[in-house]
């Protein structure tokens, strides 16, 4: 028996797509820069967060309700796109049920407020019956992988939004119910809506990026570079792909929870493909497996469509080019690009060092 | 770690047969694999990767036993083995690409873990610990094995230094059975002795730890191994200390066979 | 090491919000001062439409009608000395496009009012905020009836003109009705027609009640269903290709009683679901909101001869009369306010044409009066049927029983 | 019954052939083509424009078909294969992007309403016994598809064919045997092409296509080539015909409301139970 017999058998054992190509990844140009750890380094992000944080606090003093609005829809979509980011860029699985999961948020938030449960309290809540939906979707991942679980997944989604249209006692079907806005007190419902959003955003970007550039995320990494090998290291690469796909089910509801309180309006037809794929998009112009990502994208998306607008007619098929063009020239997305001056200066400093040595 | 007495094996194989189809990879292989290091030597194809796979539990043997420390790793998933003590290295490293070399140490600390994932959600202080314990003890082992830039990402590195960052991962995790598969290939001379200068300061530490390695650098393996065994189509013909294992005319032949074998 | 400044942060973020509360304070938006979009001589109008997506064909004529309103209200001087300016945002025919296209009329553009807005089932999204900036709604295009203080709407809803169309039927002595229905508004809409007018017609029966999934080009089981109960008649409450599919797969199998359709999905007086169908839209019965239809009817060919000119697609459209006499209405009604454009004004003066109609002649008699019922301020319907390869009007504008 | 039955080969051919195009271009060129009933609409809009100018019908097909073969060939050397060494995600945005381009140049340069492509034979009808009478481009359709799903695994026995199923099996040992693979996927986004213009060509000369209808037609098309494990030609179209019988029959005896619906459903048993496909034509390679 000749050596590279050997290998195919052994690559028997493993699934092939976890096997040669591993070293390339699942085509998730993931871009965690190394030697973020440093003190200084983080000190300088907890700044920026605040800065971040304050100016976004201080959009709706400043803005007209349309930018509130847009400013609230982007962050809801960065959120959405924080799971799907992680579900695709961290752990390698194209899952398609996303759009799906997020109408359950929405629609899952909608019926308990209906049903006298507090608006605050549906987000977990809803996030939750999505998680335990995202794990049965998942399942699929036990056997399948890459594009069959894209179609599986994309089925399941498909199904969901079948179900709430018809649960017609529940959600209205097909036609569609109105969303209760929850508002703080004395303020203006858009900035109210705006804050709830702003808080749980940074709640949600404050956890994430712990988790994923602590252990968490670096399994999740492994799991999807390394496959089924990651059982030599002790690591249940099943454990870790039914847990991203309940996170980012979770993650996906909590937006869509907030999502139906901005469109104060929904209904079925609303979370198919005409949603999904832009939240593909986000995903992919951020940088599947980059952290910030999922700001860069949605807020891409979002003022795209807004720049767009003045196109007409064209603006389809400019939208369609654009992101075919993006797609042809960064295979990794936007912050690939950011990336990629980075490491020239991560380099740099690294000479430095030497240098200093 | 369990006290076990130096004489008694770490691993041991108890007649395991393997075959893909027809073929038969690995024939009656009986092998006490004891504390320090232990080479394990052959042609291409002679069936040594299959034995690793074995006790890694990638593969399952079609009859025979493999314990560890006693106790059978058959019917065990490769991460219940690995949780049992066994970290392996792979012929070809396999590195997650974008991490820094230190980050991908301290994926294989995953025995060493207390704390779950909500813990680190929350930033509990002993989750903090844990990391800093990790990270501190991935960069010693880096140091120790001699690789410079350990916040470099992985994919920056030449394949020499991947093998030796995964080298560093496997032992992070303490293994009392550390399985190499052809650590030193591709690697200079100079990296090969700050492979074999860290792996010795690491054994000295680690006196129970076993250490298998698949190597075709047989200048390496009369370095590091008091013993070693030769596989030839799927069986072991001989094994001892290299020097005499080298010299045995049946290896000889088999070597030769083998590399005309190679040649055509 | 980051929680220290997250917590700062928190902190800061905190203190500044009970300080600055005050800004982003509700005030309850009284009607009575000076509204948004006027100037000395100027006043904003905005829409938002699906120029693009799947609702494209109906958002272009819409547009058209609008355009064509504005220009020859503009060349002859405008709205009591004030030009328009018409705003027109597309809106793809996604939801939340329409939702964020009102509110940057409302409050970047700051239009007067928002006239014949589409966006269909996105619509009702906006309503909530409608409310809150008591920005008028003039005339949005069959969207489901929010009876809301600021909405307007002028036309027969796709559920009156339904409920016309079953008390024709029933004055042909037809007493077995068929419908094929999609799961969104339209059918929504479908089921408030038979619910109300059913029961007025003891002798009818709904023989076939079937869903055609929205979207799908497949109606052959829809259509066998239907056929298998031999209806009368058979009602559809679908989009256009879906009619048109239906048209010609009932023809197809022989069917040669009257089908029915809304004037969306029938495209009364265009060729938008008659064309495709080809011979099968002989016969066809269109539920109609604009006369679109006459000859005879000299508002209309006033329209036609300016639609004629219009530089764009969809022009000659049902659609672009639709808008067209929307806009015009909405200029009528603002010469009626006279010097106090406040939205109070506004309301009052709109509650009050139930004493003196807004009549344009192109579509029924706009005769608003208060809540609850009154801002449906068009109830009755026509209907058109395509006879010999054009439509002619099969039933004048009629209230339902 | 029997018009229950037809109805349902009819669809059924559709999806089949649509599936059998996304399984070829799966096969060579691993990747899972969104943009495959865009492709045959593009195609059949220019055979109908042409018709519609006065050319003669025949020729309006022919020239559908090559149009249909170009495009594939245009997309695969323009678009795809750069992107295939990033893995999947971009190749899978890739094929959605494209679909979102050519359905809205489609939508620019024809517009959106509806349109046939009337064949010599539209319209007419063949009288069975029992009043029930079924449409000429009914039987084409049916026929066709079984002509189609003939020719395209005869394909795969000709050396081409061949040497695309070796690569499909494996890419290394493809190269080792000295085949290209980026002809073999040229050939394969043409076979795709040409079979996508077939589809919406024999869906347009039977009922009506638009902007609209591809996007009920792909998903149709997955859910064929989902029963043949993205590889069985004969599973997917036998699946394809199966899954246009099958929705017919629970539209008629259960509701028409549930049955894409039941489509997902099958979607999803067969990837759980068999995710080989429900015909084990072939190994399953794994993506």
């Amino acid at each position: 028996m000749s050596e590279t017999a050997q290998q195919v058998a052994a690559a028997k054992a493993v699934p092939p797509g976890d096997g040669p190509s591993g070293l390339a990844g699942a085509g998730i140009a993931a871009n965690t820069v190394p030697g973020r750890t440093t003190g200084g380094s983080s000190t300088r992000t907890g700044i920026i967060a605040i800065i971040v944080l304050l100016a976004l606090f201080a959009v709706p003093f400043v803005a007209n309700t349309y930018v509130v609005f847009v400013v609230s829809l982007t962050l809801v979509y960065a959120v959405s796109t924080l799971g799907f980011n992680l579900l695709v860029g961290w752990s390698g699985q194209i899952g398609l049920a996303h759009a799906a999961l997020f109408a359950v948020g929405a629609y899952g938030s909608a019926i308990g407020v209906e049903y006298g449960i507090p608006f605050l309290l549906t987000i977990p809540l809803a996030g939750i019956v999505a998680a335990v939906l995202a794990l049965v979707i998942g399942f699929p991942a036990i056997r399948l992988r890459g594009f069959f679980l894209a179609i599986a997944t994309l089925a399941l989604g498909m199904a969901i939004v079948e179900l709430l249209t018809m649960a017609r006692p529940l959600t209205g079907g097909g036609g569609g119910m109105s969303v209760n806005v929850w508002s703080l007190p004395g303020i203006t419902t858009a900035a109210s809506t705006y804050f709830v959003v702003l808080a749980v955003a940074a709640i949600m970007f404050f956890l994430m990026r712990r988790a994923l550039l602590g252990r968490f995320g670096r399994t999740l990494q492994a799991v999807r570079d390394l496959g089924q090998l990651t059982g030599s290291l002790g690591v249940s690469a099943l454990r870790y792909r039914l847990v991203a796909f309940a996170l980012s089910g979770f993650i996906a509801a909590v937006a869509g929870t907030l999502y139906g309180q901005l469109q104060t309006f929904i209904f079925p037809a609303m979370f198919q493909m005409n949603l999904l794929v832009p939240m593909l998009v986000m995903v992919f112009v951020g940088g599947a497996g980059s952290m910030w990502g999922p700001v860069v994208g949605a807020a891409f998306a979002i003022v795209l469509i807004e720049f767009f607008q003045d196109l007409g007619d064209q603006q389809a098929i400019a939208y369609g080019l654009v992101l075919m063009l993006a797609i042809s020239v960064l295979p990794g997305g936007l912050t690939s690009l950011a990336r990629r001056v980075g490491d020239s200066r991560f380099m740099a400093r690294l000479r430095r060092r030497e240098v200093a040595e | 770690m369990t006290t076990t007495a130096v004489a008694t094996p770490v691993v041991q194989f108890v007649d395991v047969q393997k075959a893909f189809g027809g073929n038969k990879v690995l024939v009656d292989v009986s092998l006490d694999v004891r504390p320090g290091f232990t080479g394990l030597i052959g042609p291409n194809g002679a069936g040594k990767t299959t034995c690793l796979n074995v006790v890694s539990g990638y593969l399952q043997p079609d009859a025979g036993d493999v314990r560890l420390a006693g106790q059978s790793v058959l019917g065990r998933a490769p991460m219940e083995v690995a949780r049992m003590g066994v970290s392996r290295t792979f012929q070809t490293p396999r590195l997650i690409p974008n991490l820094s070399a230190v980050e991908n140490v301290m994926v294989g600390g995953s025995r060493h873990y207390r704390h779950g994932h909500l813990a680190e959600l929350l930033g509990l202080p002993s989750a903090r610990r844990d990391e800093r314990v990790q990270r501190e003890r991935a960069y010693a082992l880096l140091e120790e094995l001699g690789l410079d830039h350990p916040d470099r990402a992985a994919n920056a590195f030449p394949v020499g230094s991947q093998k030796i960052i995964e080298v560093a991962r496997a032992l992070l995790n303490d293994p009392v059975l550390l399985l190499l598969d052809e650590p030193a290939a591709g690697l200079g001379a100079e990296d090969v002795d700050r492979l074999v200068n860290g792996l010795n300061a690491w054994t000295a530490r680690n006196p129970e730890a076993a250490v298998m390695i698949i190597e075709h650098d047989l200048e390496l393996i009369s370095r590091l191994c008091p013993t070693a065994a030769v596989l030839h189509f799927g069986r072991i013909i001989t094994s001892g200390a290299p020097k005499d294992v080298l010299r045995d005319p049946v290896v000889v032949e088999a070597y030769l066979g083998a590399d005309v074998a190679a040649g055509d | 090491m980051v929680r220290r400044p997250f917590f700062v942060a928190v902190a800061a973020v905190t203190a500044m919000f009970a300080a600055a509360c005050g800004n982003v304070a509700s005030s309850s938006s009284s009607g009575g001062e000076t509204p948004p979009g006027i100037t000395d001589d100027q006043i904003t109008i905005g829409a938002t439409l699906p120029l693009t997506g799947t609702a494209a064909v109906s958002g272009q004529g819409l547009q058209a009608g609008m355009k064509i309103a504005v220009d020859e209200l503009n060349a002859a001087g405008g709205i009591g000395g004030r030009k328009i300016n018409l705003v027109i945002l597309d809106d793809g025919f996604t939801a939340d496009r329409v939702v964020t296209n009102v509110r940057r009329l409302v409050s970047q553009d700051k239009v007067y009012a928002v006239v014949a807005p589409a966006g269909s089932q996105g619509l009702p999204g906006t309503w909530q905020f409608i409310a809150q900036n008591g920005t008028p709604v003039w005339g949005p295009i069959s969207p489901a009836d929010p009876k809301q203080r600021e909405v307007f709407l002028l036309s027969a809803s796709r559920a009156t003109q339904g409920r016309v169309a079953i008390d024709y039927f029933a004055k042909q002595g037809i007493t077995k009705i068929a419908v094929i229905k999609q799961d969104n508004d339209l059918g929504v809409s479908m089921k408030q027609a038979l619910d109300l007018q059913l029961p007025k017609h003891p002798e009818m029966q709904l023989v076939a009640d079937e869903t055609q999934p929205v979207g799908s080009t497949e109606v052959s089981v829809a259509v066998n269903n239907v056929l298998a109960k031999q209806p009368e008649a058979v009602l559809l409450a679908t989009d256009n290709t879906s009619v048109a599919l239906i048209l010609k797969a009932l023809r197809a199998q022989g069917f040669t009683g009257p089908i029915y359709a809304d004037q969306g999905g029938g495209g009364t007086g265009g060729p938008s679901t008659v064309g495709p169908a080809g011979d099968a839209a002989e016969g066809f019965i269109a539920g109609m909101q604009a006369d679109v239809v006459s000859t005879d009817n000299p508002a209309v060919e006033h329209w036609r001869e300016l639609a004629k000119k219009y530089d764009g697609e969809q022009g000659e459209s049902g659609f672009s009369l639709q808008t067209y006499s929307f806009v015009m209405a909405f200029a009528e009604l603002v010469k009626r306010l006279g010097d106090d454009l406040s939205y109070d004004n506004f309301v009052k003066t709109a509650e009050n044409l139930r004493n003196d109609p807004i009549k344009l002649g192109t579509i029924p008699d706009i005769e608003c009066g208060p809540l609850p019922d009154g801002h449906d301020c068009v109830i009755s319907a026509g209907l058109a049927k395509y006879t010999g390869g054009k439509w002619v009007v099969e039933q004048q504008f009629t209230a339902p029983e | 019954m029997l018009q229950t039955i037809v109805s349902g080969l009819e669809s059924g051919s559709w999806f089949a052939l649509l599936g059998l195009a996304i399984v070829v271009v799966m096969k060579a060129a691993d990747v899972p083509n969104f943009a495959m009933a865009e492709m045959g609409l593009v195609a059949t809009y220019v055979g109908i424009s042409l018709a519609a100018a006065g050319v003669p019908f025949w020729i309006a097909v022919l020239a559908t078909l090559i149009t249909g073969a170009v495009i594939g060939v245009l997309i695969d050397i323009a678009l795809m294969r750069r992107l295939s060494s990033y893995g999947h995600f971009p190749l899978l945005l890739m094929t959605i992007g494209l679909t979102l381009a050519l359905n809205a140049v489609v939508g620019l340069i024809w517009g959106h309403d509806p349109r046939s492509f009337p064949a010599p034979w539209t319209g007419a009808a063949v009288q069975i016994g029992g009043g029930v009478a079924i449409g000429v481009s009914q039987i084409v359709s049916i026929i066709v598809g079984l002509i189609g799903a003939v020719a395209i695994t005869a394909f795969f026995r000709t050396q081409v064919g061949a040497q695309m199923r070796a690569v499909a099996e494996n890419r290394s040992t493809a190269r080792l045997i000295g085949v290209s693979a980026g002809r073999l996927s040229a050939i394969a986004w043409a076979v795709g092409g040409f079979i996508a213009a077939v589809t919406v060509m024999l869906q347009a000369q039977s009922a009506l296509v638009s902007t609209l209808s591809p996007a009920s037609l792909i998903i149709y098309g997955f859910v064929a080539a989902t029963m043949g494990g993205f590889t069985s030609l004969l599973g997917t179209f036998v699946g394809g015909l199966a899954l246009g019988v099958i929705q017919q029959f629970v539209g008629a005896y259960i509701s028409s409301a549930v049955q894409f619906s039941v489509a997902l459903l099958v979607v999803f048993l067969v990837l759980i139970l068999r995710p080989e496909g429900f015909t084990k034509g072939m190994v399953l390679r794994d993506v």
